[in-house]
């Protein structure tokens, strides 16, 4: 337990960074968490291919929370291949906290709901029924 | 015959349980999620093991010894849920995998053949999603159109919509939860069930959280159809039941079809089997029946009213300790006997998974999520609530252990 | 990573089944039943009442250590059922209680929305009435037309009558038994296939007497959706599955519908969860999967292989030791590499119902009846048959009591 | 087993009394046992308010078929408020032979069918859904 709610989570709860919108947004997505109902909006601003400005905003816990606000400190400046390459081990790692199946849907929605919103950006077609949880299975 | 009860011993009925005695961090479980799904005794688990092991076969086929017994073990349930339910006849007891297996059979075997453009089906905004999605499919099928008895205030139904909805159309069907599982309030069966009949329609009854829990009368009530699930009942998962009124049943088309419920199968067509058997297309879970009976004799054996009365307690008890913890709102009704043994709360600064996992770290199991009931939680104006439930074997002390792990939440989230 | 495998050992295997040991008139069961329900090892029912006993709770829901555990026991059943099939991916696995409400899932949520009139959906005369009914209710409620391919003398598909049906209209949907669980015959699924896919239809494999008994490949077969019963493959009473391709899945509307299938479910409107769980409403048949997942485990342990290859070794026995009997025929087809582990036979001056009667008193499982396939009795011209079924725990000492007994019968009705 | 197949049930089984049709009778129905596909055929002359004639065919086992040869046997010549009034019981003591739940519907089905044809012959209406089988519980 002290594991999970350790000192910098509880602090990018507390604290979210950058946290908000983005009037006149280059992309948005909104992502849903079906398991607690949990709601996240991601906006995007993209200059010259890379992500020059994020905001967050939205209802979740402290894992979701805190995971999405690290988030937008780890891809904000990077490009957009970058940010479109960097998978859940990575923001995983940067957690750097124990969680179960459940629990890695919370701290997942972040990154789903900005790979959508990257999605949309680039005009690919999002896979049929795709949530942005795809990753994330039961094992 | 009915025997002298002493009212139910928790402390002592939980050694049934053999889950309960599992530790967590170096204490027994907490066990405080049985709205949700119930644990099961040892009786049950017993009564499967021996029927697999002594006289598992298909049922109603076979000749040989052992499909005889299959057989006897497994109708012989029927009467129990005819008894549980206070049913007219055996004949009215259908089975199905749980709750909402049962309620999807009415949708679509009544629902379709009853309801078009014109006709109304009402729900209320208190629905366990199993009570309320299909009857938002079966209006977008038919052409009717679905309307809502919202919530008030204190968490109950507001019954001087009646009038409006009266007037949207002909009414068909009322479906309505007996015991709402996010708020606990316990509905007026009875008063719903006088206003449909009176209007020309049928009443569902959501029994899931009820059943389990105190005694429940169909007749009293006024139902024609009443859902529940064994899972809740301390039966197994995989089966549980469709009461409906003989009539409409056997008016009704069949839903599933298959083995089992034919009467003669000929390539130019098709004619059923009676009931109940029309409703049960293919092998059923038989095992699982098995053990529901088996939990329906535990629970009958302790009593529905004793369970009713223990869990009445540890609400009240529950109730109290919660108001201690600074920042709590407990929803739904606020008079205690208007509500059974479920309780939802919000705690300002922590969101319930949140909650859910701190208190999970100490064996305290509670539920954290929308329990199913999206528009309930539009209406208090949350995404989640946490939630605490109880049974026959919850004690005092998983009580107190909510209310210390509570605590620990707040000084965790420094609140 | 494929094991050495050693030929099956049934008299070692026997020893698995608690209920094999059980004597009737002093001498243990003879189990010829098992193309109805298969028996469960002790493997199975220790895992089911472990996990009731350490991890049972609702699945996908609970943040607690046990809503855990049951989750990820009950998912990892999911690769498990994908590997048996060699299905391209764990999300096309649906659990249900058996083959029939598989079938009738497809029926529903397929058929209703791709069929009309004009349409053609095919089945065959030898199909079991849950591969049959579900087919003629779909034509019935959407105007389509139902064609049957009929079986030649020999108890197999009369495929010369395709080219007529193909005429008869747009072919959508061809439904057919992989091996028939009343004349054992093993149809040519990969011919029907690309005969059905050529017509722009899809095809439906009932493996419910196949997937039990030999390696079955979906991929292989060329099917589109495959249905089948975790109780005929030594798992518990209440589960069992549908496999089917992606794109049809995603396309489809839900079945059932309720808690644990929804998105988000307002007032308003409802969407949808993600593939498998869209078709999964309510709480599932938890710790039957589970039991389901310890069975294929079991079995492919052993090798489905040498499991066929059992079965193949006690039917040209049984087949060789019925011929002894007079005024015995056995239907179906008379190459033993053309049928599977089920024999039904007939025998004169005496009706199936007493024949099982006399070998049941003796502990000889077999059943008598039209097996839920009434068409295939028309065809035979009889009422019923006695059938017996074998499975890996079938040993030679079974079939010289079966034919003890049907001697007595004999002698009984003086033949 | 010694027990089930008595000398007097496999003789009526040999030799079923009163089997055949009957030309231009005044009652008849069919009977279905749908566990095993069994069809029986009731014929009826009923001539002042007595069974001048009953005939029965169809297809069934040993027990179905001797209980309702012993069955036409008890009943002929009887008035058809005696026959209405015969019991299971009535007729499972003149079988005289312990019968499972599932032999048990081979042995009532004459008896049910029996009953549907004076039910038609009566005016009575049917219960719905009522197939002669009803007073055979699994119990
Ligand atoms: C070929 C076949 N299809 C379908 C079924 C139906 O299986 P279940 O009763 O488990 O749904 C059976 C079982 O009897 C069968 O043998
Ligand atoms: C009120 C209510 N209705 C219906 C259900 C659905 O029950 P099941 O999931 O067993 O079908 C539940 C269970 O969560 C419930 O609480």
């Amino acid at each position: 337990m002290d594991d999970l709610y350790r000192e910098h989570i509880l602090d990018h709860y507390a604290h979210p960074r950058n946290h908000g919108t983005i009037e006149g947004a280059d992309a948005t997505a909104e992502g849903m968490n079906p398991l607690c109902g949990d709601e996240l909006t991601v906006d995007l601003r993209i200059d010259a291919g890379r992500i020059a400005d994020i905001k967050f905003h939205g209802r979740g816990c402290a894992i979701s929370q805190a995971a999405t606000s690290m988030l937008t400190e780890l891809v904000e400046g990077r490009t957009v291949d970058e940010v479109a390459a960097l998978t859940k081990d990575d923001l995983l790692a940067e957690l750097g906290i124990p969680l179960s199946p459940v629990r890695l849907k919370c701290a997942l929605l972040g990154l789903g709901t900005l790979r959508v919103a990257l999605n949309r950006h680039s005009g690919t077609p999002l896979p049929e029924g795709w949530s942005g949880m795809d990753e994330v299975d039961w094992r | 015959m009915t025997p002298v009860r002493t009212p139910l011993d928790a402390v002592r009925l939980r050694a049934d349980f053999p889950i309960l005695a599992r530790e967590i961090a170096g204490r027994p479980l907490a066990y405080l999620d049985s709205a949700n799904t119930a644990q099961k005794p040892r009786q049950v688990l017993d009564a499967m093991t021996r029927f697999y092991e002594a006289s598992y076969a298909n049922v109603h086929r076979a000749v040989y010894q052992i499909g005889v017994e299959a057989t006897e073990a497994f109708e012989a349930v029927r009467p129990k849920v005819q008894a549980l339910l206070n049913a007219p006849s055996e004949r009215e007891i259908i089975f199905t995998r749980n709750a909402t297996e049962a309620i999807n059979l009415v949708a679509y075997s009544y629902g379709r053949t009853n309801l078009g453009p014109g006709d109304v089906v009402v729900a209320t905004e208190m629905e366990h999603h199993s009570n309320l999605v299909p009857w938002q499919a079966l209006a977008a099928a038919t052409g009717a159109e679905i309307r809502y008895i919202h919530l008030d205030a204190n968490g109950e139904l507001d019954l001087g919509e009646l009038a409006e909805i009266a007037r949207a159309g002909q009414v068909k069907l009322l479906a309505v939860v007996d015991q709402s599982n996010s708020l606990g309030t316990v509905n007026p069966i009875r008063e719903l069930a006088d206003w449909v009949h009176g209007q020309g329609g049928v009443l569902l009854v959501d029994g899931a959280q009820s059943v389990p829990h105190r005694p429940v009368d169909v007749q009293a009530l006024g139902a024609d159809f009443l859902a529940f699930s064994g899972h809740k009942l301390c039966g197994p998962s995989g089966a549980g039941g469709l009461w409906g009124r003989r009539e409409l049943l056997e008016a009704m088309p069949p839903f599933l079809t298959g083995g089992e419920m034919i009467r003669s199968v000929r390539l130019t067509g098709t004619t059923y089997n009676e009931l109940p058997w029309k409703f049960e297309a293919g092998t059923p879970a038989i095992a699982e029946v098995v053990g529901m009976g088996a939990a329906i004799d535990y629970l009958s054996a302790i009593g529905l009213d004793e369970i009713h009365t223990h869990e009445a307690a540890i609400s009240a008890y529950a109730l109290d300790r919660l108001g201690e913890v600074p920042g709590l709102t407990v929803h739904g009704p606020t008079d205690p006997s208007r509500r059974g043994g479920v309780i939802s709360f919000s705690l300002d600064g922590a969101h319930p998974h949140d909650i859910a996992e701190i208190l999970g770290a100490d064996g305290v199991c509670v539920r954290a999520g929308h329990h199913c009931t999206q528009p309930v939680m539009a209406h208090l104006g949350v995404v989640a609530t946490t939630r605490a439930s109880f049974y026959l074997y919850t004690v005092r002390d998983d009580v107190d252990r909510l209310i210390d792990g509570l605590h620990r939440v707040r000084s965790i989230f420094r609140l």
